[in-house]
């Protein structure tokens, strides 16, 4: 919560753009926006096309709250963002319908859907109506590639084992093994595909976090006492 | 085209600026402050301007941006078929099943009756907002070609059943033969007329496209012939 | 058999919203811990799919009469999003507990891909459109969503006793529960009328 | 249809949607308004609102009610902080004088400590109790079937290696744990403490080392080594004088079975 009579620093600047890719990723820490991820992950250029549509329109209402964020009441904020959101989305879609057609066609099926996905009306309720507008904007730009890497890794996991192709080339070595299984192109293996590239995700990112620990406790030298950061993991009843 | 994107983001910053009498956060809080709006007013006023705003831009947005799809129809019909358009029917005319929509409806000198359907089947629905589109040719009562013109389905699962070799079992088939069910239910069994294959793992989307060539024959026949 | 049975029964079992359509995932993972939450957001998401099937119908017919089709995403989401906005007063006045209880995922059925894709269902793809069916549609698929959010809220609150390995708690292993459900309703799919 | 058409409808029907509905909403509002008290809104307002139920009453609110009428003590809530309870101390003029505690879990066997008998059935570690005082051979060992995980209302213990760990990030202190526990391992110690005992077991060493292989056998080496004498060996389990102790750790390194535990406490930052 950065007050309009702070200055601004350089950390509230860009805090939020890397927590927004690592930290709190919107697919895998978040778990928002499940919807479109299950149904556009069958290809990996979908993933792009739909992650920087979202990215766009994201960065755009993040701005837009942000400078309203005084004026529009509690009681009528969700409307509010909702018309913001649904409002940049339905223009991206006529604009690009316009004048980039062959963009409409990869990704014209996806922009209808940005209004329903669940990470842009969470981001701007909890981060865009709170904080001022440049840090809401970063924090945009942050989610909106965290959503995409996460996405673009989906779509090629599933369309390598679903189709037997990468970002829509065939790998006819696959194919004509008969190898790819159209189980992954179906929800019911996006669901699984998406869990365990969530399991992996975190435990990465944990095992980065924990190093990045160990090292400030070892520079810490002597066990003083209280003097390291608690680490997030379970069993920090002073577990030896 | 950029210019105008950027043009676009002047007058949406300078469009939200004008908007909101706010020049400094500070003064607008003394002036609500001050005056106690009561508060159910302020809900009013606000969803509605922002409302009133959203509206605007859209539909500016959308005036400069609309596609005539006739003219992208004519087009895609010019590079299919060789002779010239004669008539155009008059398509609001033709009643055709609910899900299905006849765009457009075309007779050619040699007779050949050129039909637009269009049915809003297809393996999402949410996400589904085009549907699937097919130009269905027929010449004396038999199909002569069947061929997909826009459609939204998941590339390698859905749009198999709109690929050449799928769309060609239609070819050559007398209209008659194809089952035009008259109540509500569109899935009735066929017996002895023509049942087109389903392709496994895209049968919503094959049924969509069987769907849209019963609306164009329907629409044949309606014509009399 | 009446158009409106098959209505049912198709919104319940065969085109599941969650499970065979896959709308409406993000509350379907997040509200899913324990059964009364479910059961209270299952009844809110009826609700609002009920009343907002009537209303976007309605509204559908005077979009196309003066022919802003574009619109029609635009208002439907209004429309739901105001609903939501009176279910959380109305809600937060006569049942706080279940008020703290959906927390943060109140708002999201507005983003609930399930409830938009009603609404634009019922535009588009009935074979009989009018009220009546329509509003059937929208409560059958709510009490579609709600029976299979129920079915997830079973399975999670039993996981809570068994042994998972440590990266699994939580998101994944429910991710996993619901691919296994969704093979499961992937059977009816057959069954389409 | 000409210019001034296209912009008109779509700006009616948009902007009269959002007008009806946030006229709606205005009503509503209005309407539906909770009638509240203030005072007891400011209490609740400094209470944790965790709503743990720890105290005896319903909730907070019900237990902000209780205050303001003087029926409830403020002592009787642990989960607030001890700023908020100055300021309600001084709002109502009661006194908030008492100290701050920490909940930890005084038991470290899990599946170290080997079972009595095997327990098939449903249940939680209430049930298991009924069966001649749990599964564990140890008398107060942890029978790890998570009463306290589900009673916790912030879900900050869980079980790990078959015994009860709290996680001080999460945990709020309120206590439901140490109601529930049908073993009473759940133990309140002064939230300046830094180590403890996690170990409940007064039987001699030899039976000890039979059950359980961590549990404290109580060769009292850590009151020995304890620089500042601030340990006493009670009944085989050392009982720590937290003003005493300066926290250097010497015990637990020199303790044979490794069951006395450092306090990890987040940082106020980390908050």
């Amino acid at each position: 919560m950065i007050e309009k009579t702070e200055k601004l620093t350089f950390k509230d600047i860009t805090s939020p753009f890397t927590n927004g890719i690592i930290n709190n990723n919107a697919t895998f820490r978040l778990v928002l926006g499940t919807c479109p991820t299950l149904a556009i992950t069958t290809s990996a250029s979908n993933g792009i096309g739909m992650g920087l549509s979202v990215l766009f329109v994201l960065v755009c209402a993040n701005a837009i709250v942000s400078i309203l964020r005084n004026i529009i009441p509690r009681k009528v904020r969700i409307p509010a963002y909702i018309l913001i959101i649904a409002t940049f989305s339905t223009i991206v879609e006529m604009v690009v319908r316009a004048f980039l057609p062959d963009l409409y066609d990869k990704l014209g099926l996806f922009l209808p859907l940005i209004v329903v996905n669940c990470i842009l009306l969470a981001r701007v309720e909890s981060f865009a109506s709170l904080n001022r507008v440049i840090p809401s904007i970063m924090d945009g730009i942050g989610i909106g590639l965290g959503f995409t890497f996460s996405i673009t890794l989906i779509g090629i996991v599933r369309e390598f084992l679903g189709a037997g192709s990468f970002f829509g080339i065939p790998i006819n070595s696959i194919i004509s093994a008969e190898l790819p299984m159209t189980f992954f192109i179906l929800p019911a293996g996006g669901f699984m595909v998406y869990g365990f590239l969530m399991v992996i995700f975190n435990s990465v990112v944990d095992k980065i976090q924990k190093s990045l620990e160990n090292r400030n406790r070892v520079n810490l030298g002597s066990r003083s006492v209280n003097a390291h950061i608690s680490t997030p993991e379970i069993d920090t009843q002073g577990g030896k | 085209m950029v210019d105008l994107l950027n043009e676009k983001k002047e007058n949406l910053v300078e469009e939200t600026n004008n908007f909101e009498p706010m020049k400094d956060n500070g003064s607008l809080k003394r002036h609500f402050k001050g005056k106690k709006i009561n508060e159910s007013l302020k809900i009013i006023i606000v969803l509605g301007l922002i409302a009133m705003v959203a509206s605007i831009m859209l539909a500016v947005v959308n005036f400069y941006t609309k596609i005539d799809e006739n003219q992208q129809i004519l087009d895609e019909i010019g590079s299919l078929y060789s002779s010239e358009i004669s008539t155009t029917v008059d398509v609001s005319s033709i009643s055709n099943y609910l899900g299905t929509e006849i765009k457009a409806y075309y007779i050619a000198d040699d007779g050949a009756n050129i039909i637009v359907a269009k049915a809003n089947k297809g393996d999402k629905v949410c996400y589904n907002a085009t549907g699937i589109t097919i130009i269905v040719i027929i010449k004396e009562g038999l199909i002569e070609k069947v061929v997909s013109f826009s459609h939204s389905e998941t590339p390698g699962l859905g749009e198999r059943a709109l690929r050449e070799e799928y769309l060609n079992q239609y070819e050559g088939i007398n209209t008659d033969l194809i089952f035009i069910p008259e109540g509500d239910f569109i899935s009735t069994p066929e017996f002895n007329y023509f049942n087109p294959s389903v392709i496994t793992g895209a049968t919503y989307s094959s049924n969509g496209v069987s769907l849209a060539v019963k609306a164009a024959v329907k629409a044949y026949r309606s014509r009399g012939n | 058999m009446p158009y409106w049975l098959y209505l049912v029964i198709g919104g319940i079992f065969i085109n599941n919203f969650v499970l065979s359509r896959f709308l409406g995932i993000c509350p379907f993972l997040g509200v899913s811990r324990k059964t009364e939450t479910a059961l209270g957001m299952g009844l809110a998401v009826i609700f609002v799919m009920g009343m907002t099937s009537i209303i976007t119908f309605g509204l559908n017919l005077l979009l196309k009469e003066l022919n802003i089709q574009y619109l029609q995403t635009i208002v439907f989401i209004l429309v739901i999003a105001a609903l939501i906005q009176l279910i959380e007063i109305v809600i937060k006045r006569f049942a706080p507990s279940l008020y703290t209880a959906l927390g943060v995922y109140l708002p999201l059925i507005t983003t609930n891909c399930a409830v938009l894709g009603v609404a634009i269902m019922n535009v588009t793809e009935l074979a009989t459109q009018n009220i009546f069916t329509s509003f059937v549609n929208g409560i059958s698929s709510g009490i579609g969503f709600t029976l299979a959010l129920l079915i997830m809220a079973g399975i999670r609150e039993k996981l809570e006793y068994s042994e998972i390995p440590e990266k699994f708690k939580g998101f994944p292993i429910t991710l996993i529960t619901a691919s296994i459900m969704a093979m499961a309703f992937t059977a009816f799919a057959g069954l389409s009328f | 249809m000409d210019f001034s058409k296209e912009i008109l409808y779509p700006v009616i029907i948009l902007t009269g949607i959002a007008i009806f509905f946030s006229i709606l909403i205005a009503i509503f509002s209005k309407r539906f308004a909770i009638k509240k008290d203030l005072q007891v809104e400011t209490v609740l307002g400094l209470l944790a609102g965790a709503n743990c139920g720890a105290c005896g009453y319903a909730g907070c609110e019900a237990f902000a009610k209780a205050l303001v009428k003087g029926e409830a003590k403020l002592s009787m809530c642990n989960a607030t902080n001890k700023e908020c309870k100055k300021k309600i101390g001084a709002l109502l003029g009661t006194d908030a004088s008492d100290e701050e505690t920490v909940v930890v879990c005084a038991c470290i066997g899990g599946i170290m400590c080997e079972d009595k008998y095997e327990y098939q059935g449903y249940g939680d570690c209430a049930s298991v109790e009924l069966l001649s005082g749990g599964r564990k051979s140890c008398p107060t060992g942890c029978i790890g079937m998570s009463t306290c995980v589900s009673s916790c209302p912030v879900h900050a213990i869980d079980i790990i290696k078959g015994v009860a760990v709290v996680n001080q990030s999460k945990c709020i202190h309120c206590g439901i744990c140490v109601l529930n526990c049908p073993k009473s391992l759940m133990k309140r110690i002064p939230k300046k403490a830094m180590y403890f005992i996690a170990c409940s077991c007064h039987e001699s060493g030899k039976n000890v080392r039979i059950n359980c292989k961590v549990g404290c056998i109580g060769c009292g080496i850590c009151a020995k080594v304890c620089p500042e004498g601030a340990i006493t060996m009670v009944d085989n389990l050392p009982v720590f004088d937290y003003d005493k102790c300066i926290g250097c750790g010497v015990c637990a390194d020199k303790c044979p079975s490794k069951c006395i535990k450092e306090l990890v406490l987040p940082q106020k930052n980390d908050e």
